[in-house]
């Protein structure tokens, strides 16, 4: 009898699951995975280069598009890099709106995440239910900031405008106000949809099968491996940079750190991004009442329009919605910025892939790439 | 030769009742079609189609011209016999079924004995339709879904076939009509989804996987396989796996309908009790019989429709090890066992029911 | 009545005839045709030029599949007449069906023990 | 009975005739594919023979499950062209070869053979004119009560034929 021959196959760039335009070579004994290897580069766009072009206020659209599904902490994360540079006081009102938006952001990215790994495994209505919740925080940010998707809503030093009157809402709001103010909006979010999740998929028979036991990664290999984020806590590792690093006002904050098991599955990370959802909500609760509590209106230090920082450069490590978003920022004193470089968490995990993927079936391909939920567009900057 | 003559002539009755329960089969899928629309969408909050038509009723029409205007493109590499048969090997059995099935009380296109082996028998055509598909398309992931696909169909065929057993051996017959009478005998609470409880389950999931239906949609598992062994065709060729596709889901609804849920049995107006004889006696007679047994037999076919569609947007897709696990471990030992307890049912019953013993009580939904 | 059977060709031959008027029809008339020999006609694999050769030979075990079903596709056959008639047959025939059985499972216990039902 | 030898011929002749692409065929998957059309026909004739019960277990077993058994054994070979080449140029002797004369020839003769063993034959020429319909009934009574010997040996046939081909492959994957 001959042997086996493997088959190789592509899957991608233009796949339906590679969540943009991945392409994953792979080669097949049978349906089993023997070696799978990411070719990136679809999506480069010099995002860093172009950066050496732009004033510092004009970099920072281009950092919204970077993780596009996660704009704001990629801005946050950009002007924290710059006001340490620069030594710029930020008003405390604009340090809670940014830290709300940032943690509403990592609730909607979440969201998409987890809904696009449920779809990778047939639910499509899962992913539906995580559309329609994410449509209406859509919504509350179109009426914050303007846009939908990319925002430009952080300024260097505050943020560009204040919240519009009546979108926090009162504690009391409900379901019916979940599109119109942001407490009404948390108030579903806790009470209807993490439960609706929890029934729908989590407590899945079909999806645990799916999820349970697949594309384990031991937390030596995950820390090795440089991941970050919900991959690395799923593993076991306590290691948030909001409680280990502190920046911005993360130290007010009560919340606590979701972790995995030692060895961390498709579960454990899908268990991980549900919790720290939870988790979000709890800051986004606490960031509501102080806003609340403390009225004003002064959100932004006046600052020169050309902004020259002195000599020098920074590093700033920010807990992005997939995990450490690094900006290494080289000023040489001029309006541009010498150098942008920017570390990207999906880079680093998609790593990940010709670790994790090999023994496994070519279905549960799909569901390790959901489980590390990459964008394409920050991995290929 | 007058009608009547020509009418006794079996190719000429094959030919109007086939052309008949075409234009059933058609009829069905457009509406199958436009109801896995608007129930999927109502389960995920959204509106659905609801531009073309009331309530998006001339939707599939649309989808279908839209079809018929695509390019019938055959890929370069294919093995061309085999890329273009494929589609019409998908339809026959698809219609062949139908044969069998009694649509009312003497609705039947052709009463044979063997009615249910007839039914495994030409499925087993497609099995072949979607592996000369997968393989004739010399495309990777045509391949791997046409290996998916032949494995998880042969396999649920066994458990199918198990689970019809117990019916069988309840009714003492293959005679689809027969089964039916028999139910008939026994009242509305005497169906065989009652002591074929577990049969009709085994019959539902299995029935699942052989339809290709989400949880076990893994031959065209469109994330995975994007779009498995149909994946090089387009236009129409295309759509006739489409519309294979849910006549059998049809077909194999109406099958559980007629050996679990009692065919088309049904109460008709004239059953209700006092008024009914009155108001609604002159509707009785062999015609109203065949009106109201069709209506019976389409509600309980859309029923189960409902419920097939209503799986397929709840549940995420099984892995095909473990569709192979669900099938050969646990599907497969469960309708045997069925099949034991249905041997051992009938068996006491049949020893004790006339002996007046209260132990026969237990043995009384199996009579 | 053999004739009554004239109903299966005549099925199929108009689930034949109607695949042929349904793709026929918009071919000749109504879809655009434009044989354009560039890389419309490769076959897809993700929008990459296709290499290598897509029918290789697979493992070894998906072939216990077909044998299994084979057997019990056999035994279903067994089934069917047994089912009609074991009433007739009293205990006797349940005895005899369920060592039928009995002796298969024996072979489905093995192949489960032996692991080899298990896809790869 | 005109239409009945009508049919008789034109089942039989595409049973003949997909039986010789069966051998003669190119692609082995084609092959496979007649043979199934083969073992359809063969079911059409018992159709004939009002043999119902037969003819369902000839597709059920042949078209279907020998069927797909032969399509795994094929995705195990490693035959893997799809399209032919065009053959070069041959000589006479070749192409009579190739053409397979000599199998019609030879299976002429065996045809003639036949026929002519047929006609010596005891066996009554005519077909038994009361066979009647041979029913899944009377199948089950035949089988279950004056053949259960042979019955219960069949199961162990099977069981033994399952363990055979579990043995081979968990070998071949060792």
């Amino acid at each position: 009898m001959e042997q086996t021959r493997e088959l190789l196959i592509n899957m991608g760039p233009q796949h339906p699951s590679t969540h943009g335009v991945l392409r994953v070579l792979v080669k097949l004994d049978g349906e089993t995975i023997t070696w799978a290897e990411p070719d990136i580069g679809y999506l480069h766009r010099c995002f860093e280069k172009l950066s050496e072009s732009k004033t510092y206020t004009q970099v920072i659209p281009y950092t919204d598009r970077t993780d596009y599904l996660s704009a704001i902490t990629n801005e946050h994360a950009f002007c924290l890099a710059v006001e340490k540079l620069m030594g710029i006081e930020v008003p405390e009102r604009a340090e809670y709106i940014r830290v709300m938006m940032a943690e509403l952001q990592r609730i909607c990215s979440h969201l998409l995440g987890l809904g696009a790994m449920a779809l990778d495994l047939g639910a499509v209505t899962g992913f539906l239910y995580a559309w329609r919740d994410r449509e209406k925080i859509y919504s509350l940010f179109e009426r914050i900031t303007g846009g939908r998707m990319l925002y430009n809503y952080l300024r260097i030093g505050g943020v560009r405008n204040d919240l519009p009157e009546g979108i926090i809402g009162t504690p009391k709001d409900g379901r019916d106000k979940a599109d119109k103010t942001i407490w009404g909006f948390i108030n579903y979010f806790e009470s209807y949809v993490l439960p609706e999740w929890d029934d729908l998929l989590t407590n899945n028979r079909i999806f645990q099968w799916r999820t349970q036991g697949v594309a384990p990664l031991p937390s030596e290999v995950a820390i090795a491996y440089g991941a970050s984020g919900p991959v690395l806590r799923a593993s076991g590792v306590k290691w948030d940079l909001r409680k280990n690093v502190p920046y911005s006002i993360y130290d007010r904050f009560e919340f606590d750190i979701p972790v995995g098991k030692e060895n961390g599955d498709c579960f454990d990370r899908w268990v991980v991004r549900v919790e720290e959802m939870r988790q979000s909500a709890r800051i986004v609760k606490q960031a509501l009442q102080w806003l609340a509590e403390n009225p004003g209106d002064y959100i932004a230090p006046k600052l020169p329009r050309v902004l020259k920082p002195p000599k020098g450069e920074v590093y700033i490590r920010y807990e992005g919605s997939r995990g450490e978003v690094g900006v290494h920022l080289v000023s040489d004193g001029s309006a541009n910025p010498y150098k942008v470089k920017w570390r990207s968490p999906c880079f680093t995990h998609l790593q990940l892939l010709p670790v994790l993927a090999p023994g496994h079936k070519l279905a549960d391909m799909i569901a390790i790439i959901g489980s590390i939920d990459i964008v394409l567009g920050e991995v290929d900057r | 030769m007058s009608l009547a003559d020509l009418w006794a002539q079996h190719w000429f009755r094959a030919f109007v009742t086939g052309s008949l329960v075409l234009v059933f089969a058609l009829g069905n899928f457009y509406i199958t079609l436009w109801l896995e629309r608007k129930e999927s969408a109502w389960i995920q909050n959204r509106l659905g189609p609801m531009r073309a038509g009331p309530q998006g009723l001339l939707q599939v029409l649309a989808d279908l011209f839209k079809l018929l205007q695509k390019e019938d493109i055959v890929p370069r590499n294919v093995d061309r016999i085999l890329f273009l048969i494929a589609p019409f090997i998908a339809h026959i059995p698809a219609l062949l079924i139908f044969l069998v099935v009694p649509f009312g009380p003497n609705m039947v296109v052709a009463d044979y004995d063997i009615g249910i082996i007839m039914i495994a028998a030409v499925t087993s055509y497609a099995v072949i339709a979607t592996f000369i598909a997968g393989w004739g398309s010399n495309n990777k992931y045509s391949l791997l879904g046409a290996m998916r696909g032949a494995a998880q169909m042969i396999s649920y065929e066994v458990t199918l076939v198990m689970s019809v057993i117990g019916v069988v051996m309840m009714a003492g017959s293959l005679k689809l009509s027969d089964i039916v009478l028999a139910q008939a005998e026994r009242g509305v609470l005497g169906w065989y989804l009652f002591p074929q409880f577990i049969g009709f389950i085994v019959y539902l999931i299995a029935s699942l996987a052989e339809l290709n239906r989400a949880p076990f949609d893994l031959m065209e598992a469109e994330s995975e396989l994007v779009a498995g062994y149909h994946t090089e065709y387009s236009g129409f060729r295309f759509a006739i796996f489409l519309l294979v596709e849910y006549v059998h889901m049809i077909a194999w609804s109406a099958i559980a309908a007629t050996l679990f849920l009692g065919g088309w049995v049904g109460p008709t107006p004239a059953d209700i009790p006092v008024i009914g004889p009155k108001l609604f006696g002159w509707m009785t007679g062999p015609v109203w019989d065949n009106v109201w047994g069709f209506f019976w037999f389409l509600f309980k076919t859309y029923l189960l429709i409902f419920i097939l569609i209503w799986i397929r947007w709840t549940f995420p897709r099984v892995r095909i090890d473990q569709l192979m696990d669900l099938g050969w471990k646990f599907l497969l030992p469960v309708s045997l066992f069925n099949i034991f307890l249905t041997g051992v049912m009938k068996y006491g019953w049949n020893v004790l029911a006339e002996s007046g013993s209260p132990l026969r009580w237990i043995f009384w939904l199996w009579r | 009545m053999p004739y009554s059977y004239v109903y299966l060709p005549i099925f199929a031959l108009l689930a034949v005839a109607n695949t042929a008027i349904m793709i026929g029809i918009p071919k000749y008339l109504l879809a655009p045709r434009n044989p354009f020999h560039g890389e419309k006609l490769e076959t897809y694999e993700c929008g990459e030029l296709p290499f290598d050769d897509a029918l290789v030979n697979f493992n070894i075990r998906y072939y216990v599949f077909a044998l299994t079903f084979f057997v019990f596709d056999m035994e279903a056959i067994f089934l069917y007449p047994w089912s009609i008639v074991f009433q007739e047959l009293g205990l006797f025939g349940l005895a005899e069906m369920f060592l039928f059985l009995a002796v298969l499972g024996l072979g489905l216990l093995y192949a489960y023990k032996k692991r080899v039902l298990h896809w790869v | 009975m005109t239409a009945q030898y009508l049919s008789f011929g034109a089942l039989a002749l595409v049973t003949l005739w997909s039986a010789y692409k069966v051998v003669t065929a190119r692609l082995i998957t084609h092959a496979a594919l007649w043979m199934a059309l083969s073992f359809t026909s063969v079911s059409g004739i018992f159709l004939m023979l009002q043999q119902e019960f037969i003819a369902a277990l000839q597709v059920l077993i042949y078209a279907g499950a020998i069927t797909t058994m032969i399509i795994f054994a094929i995705m195990l070979s490693s035959i893997r062209e799809i399209r032919v080449e065009p053959q070069e140029k041959r000589s006479i002797g070749q192409r009579i070869r190739a053409s397979g004369l000599l199998a019609v020839v030879v299976g002429l003769v065996f045809a003639a053979f036949m026929t002519y063993v047929y006609y010596v034959s005891e066996i009554p020429k005519e077909a038994v004119p009361d066979a009647g319909l041979l029913t899944v009934r009377q199948v089950g009574a035949t089988l279950f009560t004056r053949f259960t010997v042979p019955f219960e040996v069949a199961s162990i046939l099977l069981l033994l034929a399952m363990i055979g081909a579990i043995i081979l492959t968990a070998k071949e994957t060792e």
